[in-house]
């Protein structure tokens, strides 16, 4: 009966389009990389590759962690800030002597119990999450404002890993990253944990009425952003070398977009780890091609706006009709 | 009901010398750095010795509207002199138009605001000087010749902007053989002025001055050599405060910073927001209790200009604390 | 027989509304118990308790033998109570697949998430159901609402349950699945799973329940073996007055042909589709869940896009670009999705009626005459006895049945020329059930063309002058006069040859 | 049938629903923080500070109207542009003013033409090619911040204390500042005006809560969307003109981190997020709200870093307080 019209939807080819589907974002990269190879020669020597690793080390972590509360249909606005907080008390003590690995851990644990407030707000206290990590953004400005009281914190790597080193041209933190989004890309697909995220993002009253715990799931994921603002923090220093009054807050707007133009649906639900790295790549590539290239400074911003609708409009609608075809999609 | 203390004008408030009571303020252009936090330290010392209270306020972040809001505040609440460092020159003059009307005794100090009926300026250096001592300090081990790239602040810092126009003038003059690549470059924080450096030498491997214009930008242009591993290769100076730049001074990875003594430039603006707030004329070269230095006055610009701007290399940076 | 799950002194308000007041009962293992009663009576609510989605303001449940005081649905699902909802709750941006196993995943050894397991699990289930398989890795957003049905009710009797509850599951299933449906509740029962069933159609009791309860008002209201079963006396156990549940339908005088569509091909879909409704008559269509109706109906609401075939209204050609084109020629379509194509669900109960008519209630400026949008509204609600406190009361704290109501006030305050309505009874309540479609066949008398969707094959009959049915996206017959009968229908449905 | 009772038309509310009301909370906290204030600061009851303190939130107001609007509409709606729009149109003004000469009048009116039009930018995008709103907005974030620093190469912009022009910025009528009782107080007349009586009003809903349904029942509501973006576009260029006759000044900066600003400020006064629920009288009082915090701690002399902090507290405690009145029965 209707067997008959779906499996001719459901041919190899569909199966083909998926994969190109899912190549997409891929493909995107590759051209970025081709482009900016030929247009600026520097783009591609190791040394360039390596600093944009490094500089967007820290801006990964917290990009995969918003992708997990994106996931679970909220958002974390306040990561940036929160940085801040945790880069100054990390580098603080780092500077006071503390052992370099009771400074990490107690950066992470920092970072956890900062975004445990948030978690606190918007599990118990059921304050949408854009509201309440608006808050909290605004809070942590200012308790960094008080900690920095005027003095700018000079320091180096906490420890090697989560410093700019590298070991034959491979920087570090690039590889502490990898791991980082490998375990999130497992834990997304094979945990349970994972799976309640989408579920909850897809429609967190139905999860609830299946009988997962959507308070409990919840609540360790923006503990989770927490924890990843910690290692973030870590390496910021590291890379930058000093706390200052505003440090981390330019972070929290290129972290929402990594995830948005990777393509994890801002609705929640859709999406994943893998595809936020993309998205990160992509841009982070572009603002340093954009400059390689020897476009006029101000002209910058101009190019990468475009870019980026451009590249989002690519990708949204040749997976829309890509869907259409495939069927997948009303 | 607010036009209160000190009104009418320059003919002195109410006893002029008796002012136990009298509120002066400075508006700075951010809050809490610690440039302006040591600017804070000289002006309040004199505001007391000469017997007046002193407030210092400033956006959170280099925020010309949120500038308005401090300064229309200050004037609500009835100070009698406000000296502003404007964040740029011109978006302050309506609010400086209306405080004049008031009574309130205006002027700038630090940034400039030329076109507004601010009553003087009390002014570090002259931008000229500033321009071509930065200059000058990149130019020295560069031997005057080769590739050097400016990192600067927000594009639209009039300060920033005079003062970079001020280095390319000297370059051009003096030093015809150096050669500025990859245009001036604008940030916004230190993250990004170091990404922005570490771009500059990835596409011009035979880059050798840096220029790093506002504090926020000097550590991130310094960490970026010293990431490179370039400590002597490229030669960076710039406008930060001793206490901003001195571990790279003295690791090297900075060559110099150029500023002025900014405790000094305090003890100048409330000493002058004193003279006219006692209606009293100000000399073309006029001695200030608390400055080693006479200052020059020219009564054309009606601005007053504390001296020379202060070179800070490894020898003496140690001995500042801002 | 052992008691699997007994209810007393259940109560539970909502603000000034008493959901419920008193309600006891006991399900035994392996027992099928139908709920029945008129819309609002309580039964969803009820149900939400057992469940543990609303906790009662006052009353007792066991559970096997234990106090049963679930304090979330997950500890009602943990202890064995599985239910699929009136109104269906699932995960649209994943996969059927995954919408099954949720909350549930298998694991291996490692803890980890057996995909592999997963799909040879929910294969297994498909095909033991009887569900097309290759659904599993569609999108949930992408199938119809009957088959989203279908995977709910899958995903229900996997579960290990010792009670599953139904709430209206059959309310947009045809025949044939109702049947398969049918089939696996009574193999749950036999093996000792307590049935609770929701349920608005009558002729489905013999074959589901061993007893029955009724619910009015939120109390009980009768208890009784199914074979004692008498229509009239239920009904009047619900609405407590005698009630009667047959239309009366004059001959109808056929006018002019209002819409017309011929050779309507949707890729996949719908192949060569085409039917006539004329002024005056109500015309039925009917056809297996994905069959291909509710996609004829959006092609005639400007909401597909045919790639061949033509449609006329009125005898002129008729292509629209979306629903206002079809509103503008005088078309009103009431959609079988009430949650996700229906309500507004953050507005009010005034709102939701006028919805449509707005254009009609606009003054100068687009400002919105109030007092006349009132009177309207009102004189909805008093008609299709819409149980709301107030007009300004949110739609969704209506009970299933009265939203529904809401919608269809919503299209006939329209006044339309040509009224499409898919599923329109759809969770309704016997009595009221009646008078709509009483009110159905008003209206076409009264010069509307009618055309009616509904799975509800004794409705179809008892409002169609003429039924169509479709089969795989064509047309498969056209039946009126004395062929219209339930077998012939049937057998079209089939592919049975006569 | 006729004995069933006559439905009322406004439902009973009792006292919980009442007080939930996020706008009877923000009341409550406007004349909380009013008292807390006058405390704090002697100036800060004196009538000439209460109506001069509405200046502030003139524009920032203009900006929140817009993206209370578009978040209305529903389908993750929001404009994160606006901030970036403001900038840009300011400099638009200012090169037709300073540098064509044109009057500042006309020059302001060709300006809200020319914001509307960056507006219709987001909504093809969003509304014709159905990409997300947040990255499109995000996008144009970028492209028009960077624009106006391209045309102005950094530079500021005048010409506008001509024809009277400063009036509209500078001056008080009756002791209100111009800009609020001629622009603010009548835009958030027209579109609390609009969202209650109005047939779009009724629309913006129905897109917003569900805009499947909204469709069938004859909304065209990718139309509806194009236009809240080109509505906010416009708004913000009004913000723009607004900053230009008060500051004389047209900075490429203008607008820098004035989306946040706006969105908090819709959030606050009970938009919801996702759509389709909330008051702009709301977001009128929750304006209200963070200009009387604000000045109020600006006078009492409490630095701007801090000033941040207390509204963000201010922000969660609004939410939780209102949550905790609210809260109904676990449902
Ligand atoms: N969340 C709620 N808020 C307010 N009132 C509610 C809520 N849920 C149900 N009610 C009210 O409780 C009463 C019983 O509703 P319920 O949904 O249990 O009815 P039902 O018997 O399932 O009806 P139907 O056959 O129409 O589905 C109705 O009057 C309804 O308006
Ligand atoms: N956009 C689409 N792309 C691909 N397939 C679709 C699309 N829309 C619907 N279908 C499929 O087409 C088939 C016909 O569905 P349709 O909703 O028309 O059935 P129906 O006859 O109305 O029955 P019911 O409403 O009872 O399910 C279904 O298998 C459905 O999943
Ligand atoms: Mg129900
Ligand atoms: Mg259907």
């Amino acid at each position: 009966m209707t067997t008959a019209a779906l499996t001719a939807r459901a041919e190899p080819s569909a199966r083909l389009l998926t994969v190109l589907r899912d190549a997409l974002l891929p493909i995107l990269l590759l051209a970025e990389v081709i482009f900016f190879g030929v247009a600026a020669p520097d783009f591609l020597s190791a040394a360039n590759l390596g600093n944009v690793v490094i500089n967007s080390a820290d801006l990964a972590l917290l990009a995969a962690g918003m992708t997990l509360v994106v996931l679970l249909a909220g958002i974390d606005v306040s990561v940036g800030p929160m940085l801040g907080v945790v880069a100054w008390v990390g580098a603080t003590l780092f500077v006071a002597g503390l052992p370099p690995l009771l400074v990490v851990l107690i950066s992470v644990l920092l970072g956890g119990v900062l975004g445990a407030v948030n978690a606190g707000l918007i599990v118990g206290g059921r304050i949408s999450p854009i509201i309440a990590t608006l808050g909290t953004a605004a809070v942590f400005k200012t308790i960094l404002f008080v900690l920095w009281d005027s003095t700018d914190v000079f320091t180096g790597p906490v420890i090697p890993l989560l410093g700019p080193a590298r070991a034959g041209g491979v920087p570090l933190v690039g590889l502490v990253v990898l791991v980082m989004f490998g375990i999130f890309a497992y834990v997304l697909r094979r945990r349970v944990f994972g799976r309640r995220l989408f579920a909850i993002g897809n429609d967190a009253e139905g999860a609830r009425l299946l009988g997962v715990p959507v308070g409990r799931t919840s609540f360790a994921a923006y503990v989770l952003v927490g924890a990843l603002v910690g290692v973030a923090a870590l390496i910021y220093v590291g890379r930058v070398g000093v706390v200052q009054a505003t440090a981390g807050q330019e972070l929290t707007l290129p972290a929402i977009a990594a995830v948005v133009v990777g393509g994890t649906s801002i609705l929640g639900g859709e999406g994943g780890v893998l595809r936020t790295l993309g998205g990160l790549v992509f841009i982070a590539l572009l603002q340093n091609g954009v400059v390689l290239m020897g476009v006029p400074p101000l002209w910058n911003g101009v190019l990468v706006g475009v870019a980026v609708a451009l590249a989002v409009a690519f990708d949204v609608l040749t997976r829309r009709s890509l869907d259409k075809r495939i069927g997948a999609q009303k | 009901a607010c036009s209160t203390v000190g009104g009418g004008g320059p003919s002195a408030a109410p006893g002029g010398g008796a002012t136990g009571g009298t509120k002066v303020a400075f508006v700075s252009q951010v809050e809490g750095v610690p440039y302006f936090s040591a600017f804070k330290h000289g002006a309040e010392q004199t505001a007391s010795s000469l017997g007046m209270s002193y407030t210092q306020a400033g956006p959170a972040t280099a925020d010309a509207t949120e500038q308005v809001r401090i300064f229309n505040g200050l004037v609500q609440q009835g100070y009698a002199a406000i000296a502003v460092s404007p964040l740029d020159p011109r978006s302050m003059n309506p609010a400086i138009a209306a405080a004049r009307q008031k009574g309130i005794v205006v002027i700038t100090s630090d940034a400039d605001a030329p076109d507004s009926q601010r009553q003087l300026f009390a002014q570090q250096a002259t931008d000229a000087a500033l321009g071509s001592t930065v200059m000058d300090e990149i130019a020295k081990p560069m031997g005057g010749k080769g590739k050097y790239g400016i990192v600067s602040g927000a594009a639209d810092t009039q300060t920033f902007n005079s003062w970079v126009a001020e280095a390319r003038k000297r370059q051009e003059s003096a030093y015809p053989e150096m050669q500025l690549v990859g245009g001036v470059r604008y940030t916004t924080d230190t993250a990004q002025a170091l990404k922005e450096a570490q771009d500059l030498m990835t596409a011009n491997p035979d880059l050798k001055g840096l220029i790093a214009v506002p504090s926020t930008a000097v550590p991130g242009v310094a960490q970026a050599v010293q990431i490179a591993g370039k400590v002597g290769k490229v030669a960076v100076s710039g406008f930060g405060s001793p206490k901003t730049a001195r571990t790279f001074v003295e690791s090297g990875a900075m060559t110099s910073t150029v500023l002025w003594d900014v405790p000094q430039l305090g003890i100048l603006t409330v000493w002058a927001m004193k003279q006219l707030l006692d209606g009293k004329q100000i000399p073309a070269e006029a001695t200030v209790p608390g400055l080693p230095q006479p200052v020059k006055y020219d009564a054309a610009t009606k601005t007053l200009v504390l001296g020379p701007p202060q070179v800070f290399t490894k020898s003496n940076i140690a001995q500042f604390d801002y | 027989m052992r008691t699997i799950l007994s209810v007393s002194g259940l109560s539970k308000s909502f603000g000034a509304t008493a959901a419920l007041t008193d309600v006891g009962f006991t399900l035994a293992a392996g027992e099928r118990l139908a709920l029945l009663g008129e819309n609002g009576a309580g039964k969803s609510t009820l149900i939400k308790i057992i469940a543990g989605v609303h906790r009662p303001d006052a009353g007792e449940m066991t559970l096997d033998g234990a106090a049963h005081r679930p304090s979330s649905p997950g500890d009602a699902l943990a202890g064995g109570v599985s239910v699929v909802y009136q109104e269906p709750s699932f995960f649209p941006r994943m996969s059927v697949l995954e919408n099954l196993f949720v909350g549930r995943e298998p694991r291996d050894r490692l803890g980890q998430v057996d995909w592999r397991g997963m799909r040879r699990r929910g294969a297994e289930l498909f095909e033991r159901l009887d569900v097309p398989v290759e659904l599993l890795n569609r999108r949930m957003d992408a199938l119809s609402l009957a088959e989203q049905q279908l995977a709910l009710i899958a995903r229900a009797v996997d579960v290990d349950a010792k009670v599953l509850i139904l709430d209206e599951p059959t309310s947009i299933l045809t025949d044939a699945e109702v049947r398969r449906l049918f089939h696996t509740v009574r193999r749950l029962s036999e093996a000792g799973v307590g049935i609770l069933y929701i349920t608005h159609r009558f002729e489905e009791l013999e074959h589901v329940a061993d007893r029955f309860i009724v619910l009015k008002d939120g109390r009980l209201a009768g208890d009784l073996p199914a074979s004692a079963a008498d229509h009239d006396r239920i009904l009047e156990m619900m609405s407590g007055r005698p009630v009667n549940a047959t239309i009366s339908r004059t001959v109808p005088d056929p006018g002019p042909v209002m819409l017309e569509a011929s050779g309507i091909t949707v890729p996949g879909v719908l192949s060569d589709a085409g039917l006539s409704v004329r002024r005056g008559e109500v015309v039925g269509l009917y056809g297996l869940v994905g069959a291909g109706r509710t996609e004829l109906a959006l092609t005639f609401f400007g909401m597909m896009r045919p790639s061949a075939g033509s449609m006329r209204v009125e005898g002129r050609a008729y292509a629209p670009r979306n629903p206002r084109d079809a509103m503008t020629h005088g078309i009103a379509y009431l959609p079988e999705d009430r949650k996700t194509l229906g309500i507004f669900p953050g507005m009010d109960t005034l709102s939701n009626i006028t919805a449509v008519r707005l254009p009609a209630l606009l003054g100068r400026l687009g400002v919105i005459r109030r007092a006349q949008e009132r009177e309207l509204a009102a004189r909805w609600v008093r008609t299709l006895r819409i149980k709301a406190p107030a007009l300004s009361f949110p739609v969704t704290g209506l009970s299933g049945g009265h939203q529904q109501k809401v919608l269809f006030a919503r299209q006939l305050a329209t006044e339309p020329k040509i009224l499409i309505l898919d599923e329109p009874t759809r969770g309704i309540d016997v009595a009221t059930k009646t008078d709509i479609q009483q009110r159905l066949v008003e209206v076409a008398r009264d010069g509307m063309a009618v055309l009616v969707i509904s799975s509800d094959l004794p409705e179809l009959l008892a409002v169609s002058d003429r039924v169509y049915v479709m089969r795989e996206g064509r047309m498969a017959a056209e039946l009126s006069g004395d062929d219209l009968t339930e077998d012939g229908v049937l057998r079209a449905t089939m592919g049975v040859n006569r | 049938m006729s004995a069933e009772p006559a439905v009322r038309a406004v439902a009973p509310r009792s006292l919980r629903d009442r007080v939930s009301d996020r706008r009877v909370f923000l009341l409550v906290l406007v004349v909380a923080l009013g008292a807390l204030m006058s405390l704090l600061s002697p100036y800060f009851l004196q009538v000439s500070n209460l109506l001069a303190m509405t200046q502030y939130g003139a524009v920032i107001g203009l900006l929140a109207l817009g993206q209370a609007f578009v978040i209305l509409g529903g389908r993750g709606g929001i404009d994160l542009s606006v901030g970036s729009v403001l900038s840009l149109s300011g400099i638009f003004m200012g090169l037709l003013a300073q540098n064509l000469g044109l009057s500042p009048w006309l020059a302001a009116a060709a300006t809200v033409v020319f914001g509307a039009l960056l507006g219709s930018v987001n909504g093809f995008m969003i509304a014709r090619l159905g990409l997300p709103p947040l990255i499109v907005t995000l996008s144009t974030l970028f492209l028009y911040g960077a624009l106006a620093q391209v045309l102005t190469n950094g530079g500021q912009l005048g010409g506008f204390d001509r024809e009277g022009f400063a009036a509209l910025g500078q001056s008080a009528i009756l002791g209100v500042p111009t800009q609020v009782l001629l622009v603010l107080a009548p835009m958030f007349a027209l579109g609390i005006w609009a969202q209650n009586r109005t047939g779009f009003g009724r629309r913006l809903h129905q897109a917003g809560t569900s805009d499947r349904a909204a469709g069938l029942a004859g909304l065209d509501v990718n139309r509806l969307r194009f236009r809240l973006y080109l509505l906010s576009g416009a708004l913000a260029a009004l913000g723009a003109v607004v900053t230009n006759a008060w500051l004389l000044t047209a900075r490429p900066s203008a607008g820098t981190g004035m989306e946040l600003q706006a969105i908090t400020i819709a959030v606050l006064g009970g938009i919801d997020i996702f759509g389709g629920r909330g008051h702009l009288s709301g977001v009128l009082l929750a304006l209200t709200v963070v200009v009387v915090l604000s000045w109020g701690l600006q006078l009492a002399q409490v630095g701007n870093s801090v000033q941040t902090g207390i509204l963000g507290l201010v922000l969660v405690g609004a939410a939780l307080l209102n949550n905790l009145i609210g809260r109904k029965a676990p449902a």
